[in-house]
């Protein structure tokens, strides 16, 4: 069930111009959340930006002993950008958690899993990567930018997950392999590793091409869709994606996370 | 506190003005966790039809200055599914429930309400004649003052519920539609519906909601929700109304009650905030309080205008 | 830069599409040190009316969300002072002049009109027939098509000035008010004026505005403005038009001018920011260099729509 | 010639819940900024509030050697609570100096002049005190509020015009005399003081009470208006006050400082 609270900003850490994290008081919305699930975040005071933003949440943490969830950010607008301008001790105003979160509790220690990543993507596979490495599955990251500033949090996952099991690709080859993040994915799978089940978030193409390749190689993806939205609990029904069976599933609250089987993306 | 809330209007009693406005609070269910629905005046639910209905392809919403656009297309599980999934719960819950009802037909209209029929655990039935996001139906019997009329004389005969008609903000003249639905049969009018705008995506030069246009809604449309229900009070001054468009605040509260209002419907504010609706009853008690007032329908329609001054030259 | 700004709507060629709305502006002198007045396309000036006017008694204007409500009662000096105090200096300026004009009765338009006649120091007479906060003429012509039809008729025969007819957002159905103009003889329609709002006093029970409703302007009707401009321009696809309505940033002109403006009008802005007209010169000029814009007539009207669907169900 | 620049804050000083002063870099404003003008402010970013509003200079002076215009503010709704909460070094959008001016190069060293102020009315008056004292012409000033919180600068006023010459009148009398500060004014002038001209800003019916009293003793006042005000500077003829030859003149620009006689008291 979700819950509605006021949570304290404790700290805000910038990576460069346009990302940063932001780590509010946890509450009781950071004692359910699990990876996959998100927040709803009233980003500025008074009614711009009119309608709250959603934001994944990427980690459950502590500072300086204070229990948090981290929200990782990209500026893209004035939500983002004012997120990121709250003083230490503000109170912000948080609906979460929301949605359906990864399934992860049908995994043993006998399986290995894929994540894919792209962009500000990374966030809820942030989360993902901390509870697998808890539960002592193997993951691979396959992680996509446009250049070397897009990836982030590099040393996290490479702690949680192994530095060989992270691979990166970025447009302009700043880092890892020039070009796309699915290439890396595909590489693997020819290499003949079998993936008990494919984790994505990333931007509509990316999701496009990963879904084609899973196809090919009938491997399981759930994918952390976005969508703009106005509630976030399945009420206003403004966040829908089309489905295969020609429906439209509400992406908060049938989602955020769907089997890729479920979406039709020749219509996304 | 010892403030009396409740309103009547017609024969639709309230435990007291404030209810919430359909599409915008889903079924009610998705918000017992936020709100004890039964301490809530009403609950309009989401707009059924008699077949489930899909919605329109998203893009669906969009954020404007203080409010937004939506087409979401009517999407609904269904009359059926409503009575048999949504309605014994609410009921459960003790929530006064609104059922608020379109058709692509006028016998899709009588079809759907003629489903509901009598049913007790229904306080009233909301016709929505004033849906700017679908192509037939909707907004097309809204607009037109006589269409409205031999929409709502057919449907007056399916029910003995209590009849809301929701009005169009997008006719030209919202006193001759609200004239044409009460001469036909409506027991309370409901206004307003959302106004028809557009907003633009500058990098695709398409419109950003995939309907083309959608219904603008929030603080943005206060002003004019507020003028009309002046306007529908001032002409038919007998007849209850339901005002909505924007409010956020019990100030925008008072305001729809004053200006001539019986009670008030919170929309796109439940997106904002989904425990806004509990709070404007217990903030609306202790205005009352504060204020001396103790019975709310004290404030109805109580606005005091000044005589409206000629041109004067110089 | 050599970006190609010049906009030609009917015979009224304007060296930019950025213009200034009637009531923002003053008679543009106001405004002389805040921007260049012949960098702008067009400055329409305050409404004229025969005779100086005195305006409504205050309280005139109210904050609302986003946006404003006015009821000043088109407080003017009158089309003498007009030319003998503000037409000359405006022309040495250098500045493209329109002039808005209104009369409580066809008589009165006609005599003002007549007496601007065809003064080439004006570029363009905007009529206007949709100011809400008159109690005579204004929107009594703007809301009514065979009226409006009827008005236009008339002034048509005074002037050999582009005519400009402004549109009143308050009538039922804009399109059928913009082809009653046109059928008429208005050359150009600028849309929107004003949509009328109440907002209330709680301490006084009161309208905050002394006339009780006002005109809402500001972001807050930008959506409502730009679904009009797109509508008309797909009614009337040959007809060119002046768009306003909440803009405040070149985004914003861009997105009217994607609807179907082939100019816009800059208007409560201005209160905001006195600069804000020139810098939207500036800031189109660099927005089309940037995007590979060569001539800002390329952009007008290049809305992709989508065909809409009608219902489904499960 | 008013100008449209952006101003630096300084420095903002509270005196209590209510009331405090906020300090601006000086700009071109404060060059050209004479006792009795005004400024508009956009008080917070984005559109809320949406208008720029109105305050009065209460003096130019300089802060840590920094040139300073500054305003003394009221709270009484969302913009003047958001222009005390700007933190220092941010840049503010300010339009000025606006209106009319008080009338003051009539006076000389032989005159005495009234200044009469009702709460938040002190703002003008006190940049009037600076000037009158370095042109050595006296002034009596008689101040008036609610209750004592609501006199402010009373070191400056005294330091400026002379203690014994600083009266004030509380409606609780928890300072100087209870009742109306017109009183203090209608005493002062019964016991035979000749007020060359009175000047005065504060509410409506402050502003009635004094325009009868100076009326009976045939005196000239010049009174600083309020009124809502959108432009600022004449256009929008939002800001009208009924004047008593039937017109309607713009408190923005034929004021604030207009002739108590200019107005028809009896419409406001
Ligand atoms: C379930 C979910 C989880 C998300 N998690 C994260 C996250 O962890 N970190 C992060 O930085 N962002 C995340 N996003 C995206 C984030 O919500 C948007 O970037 C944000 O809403 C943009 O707000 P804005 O005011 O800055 O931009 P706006 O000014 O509103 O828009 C700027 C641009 O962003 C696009 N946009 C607006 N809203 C959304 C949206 N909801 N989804 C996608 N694009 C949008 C607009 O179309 C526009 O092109 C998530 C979105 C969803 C739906
Ligand atoms: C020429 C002039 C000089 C002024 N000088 C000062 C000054 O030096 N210090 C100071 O604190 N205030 C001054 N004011 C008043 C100040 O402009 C208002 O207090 C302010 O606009 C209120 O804004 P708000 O957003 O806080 O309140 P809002 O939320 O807008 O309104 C709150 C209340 O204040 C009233 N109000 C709103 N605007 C005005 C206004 N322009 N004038 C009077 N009442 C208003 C409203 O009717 C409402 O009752 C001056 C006003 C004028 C016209
Ligand atoms: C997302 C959304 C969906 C809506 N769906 C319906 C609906 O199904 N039936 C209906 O009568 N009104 C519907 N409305 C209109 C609202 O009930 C209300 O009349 C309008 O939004 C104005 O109120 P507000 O500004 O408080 O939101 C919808 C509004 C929104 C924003
Ligand atoms: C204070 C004020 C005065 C106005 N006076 C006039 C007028 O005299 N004549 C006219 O045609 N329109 C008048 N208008 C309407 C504007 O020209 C414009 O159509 C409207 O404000 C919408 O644009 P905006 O949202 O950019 O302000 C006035 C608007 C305002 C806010
Ligand atoms: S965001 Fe409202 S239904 Fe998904
Ligand atoms: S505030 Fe606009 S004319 Fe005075």
């Amino acid at each position: 069930m979700a819950v509605n609270e006021s949570l304290r900003v404790i700290k805000t850490v910038r990576y460069d111009a346009l990302h940063y994290s932001v780590f509010l008081q946890a509450g009781r919305i950071g004692e359910k959340a699990q990876p996959g699930h998100f927040a709803m975040i009233q980003t500025g005071e008074g009614s711009r930006p009119f309608l709250r933003r959603a934001f994944s949440i990427a980690d459950v943490n502590s500072v300086s002993g204070v229990p948090c969830i981290e929200f990782v950010v990209k500026v893209v607008g004035l939500g983002t950008r004012l997120l990121g301008q709250f003083s230490e001790g503000a109170q912000v105003p948080v609906l979460g958690p929301l949605g359906v979160p990864f399934p992860l509790k049908d995994l043993s220690r006998h399986d290995r899993v894929a994540l894919v990543a792209g962009g500000i993507g990374l966030a809820p596979l942030l989360f993902l990567a901390h509870r697998l490495s808890e539960k002592h599955i193997q993951a691979d990251l396959f992680y996509g930018g446009r250049n070397e500033v897009d990836i982030l949090k590099r040393p996290e996952f490479e702690r949680l997950l192994g530095a060989p099991r992270c691979r990166y690709a970025t447009d302009d080859g700043s880092l890892g392999r020039k070009g796309r993040v699915t290439d890396l994915l595909e590489k693997s799978i020819e290499s003949g590793v079998v993936y008990r089940r494919v984790y994505a978030c990333g931007p509509v193409p990316m999701f496009k091409t990963l879904s084609a390749l899973l196809d090919a190689a009938r491997l399981e993806g759930i994918f952390a869709l976005e969508s703009e939205m106005a509630c976030g609990f399945g009420v206003c029904l403004g966040c829908v994606a089309p489905t295969i069976d020609g429906r439209f599933a509400t992406v908060c609250s049938e989602g955020p996370c769907l089997p890729h089987t479920v979406i039709d993306w020749e219509k996304m | 506190m010892s403030v009396d809330l409740a309103v009547k209007l017609g024969s639709l009693k309230l435990r007291n003005p404030i209810a919430t406005a359909s599409g915008t609070f889903g079924y009610g269910l998705e918000f017992a966790s936020f709100v004890n629905l039964k301490s809530l005046g009403a609950i309009s639910v989401k707009g059924l039809s008699l077949r489930p209905c899909l919605g329109n392809p998203p893009p669906r919403i969009c954020e404007t200055d203080a409010g937004m656009l939506n087409a979401i297309g009517l999407q609904n599980v269904g009359v059926e599914a409503f009575l048999s999934e949504k309605l014994p719960e609410l009921h459960r819950l003790g929530a006064t429930v609104i059922a608020n009802v379109w058709g692509d037909t006028e016998e899709d209209y009588e079809a759907v309400i003629t489903r509901l029929g009598d049913d007790p655990r229904l306080a009233a039935i909301e016709l929505n004649v004033s849906c700017p996001n679908v192509v037939k139906g909707g907004m097309v019997f809204g607009n037109d003052p006589q269409a409205l009329a031999l929409l709502v004389k057919r449907v007056r005969a399916c029910t003995r519920l209590p009849l809301i008609v929701k009005l169009s903000p997008n006719a030209g003249d919202v006193v001759a539609t609200a004239a044409a639905a009460v001469e036909a049969g409506a027991d309370i009018l409901s206004m307003i519906n959302t106004i028809v705008g557009l907003s633009i995506d500058l990098e695709k030069r398409e419109p950003k909601i995939g309907f083309t246009t959608g219904g603008l809604s929030g603080p943005a449309i206060r002003p004019i929700a507020l003028r009309m229900v002046w306007e529908v009070r001032r002409a038919l001054p007998g007849v209850p109304i339901f005002g909505m468009g924007g409010i956020e605040t019990v100030e925008n509260v008072l305001e729809f009650l004053i200006a001539g209002a019986d009670a008030i419907q919170v929309g796109t504010a439940n997106f904002r905030d989904p425990t806004v609706s509990g709070r404007l009853v217990r903030d609306l008690e202790k205005w009352c309080d504060r204020n001396g007032v103790e019975k709310v329908t004290e404030l109805t329609a109580t606005l005091k205008t000044r005589p409206r001054p000629e041109h004067r030259y110089a």
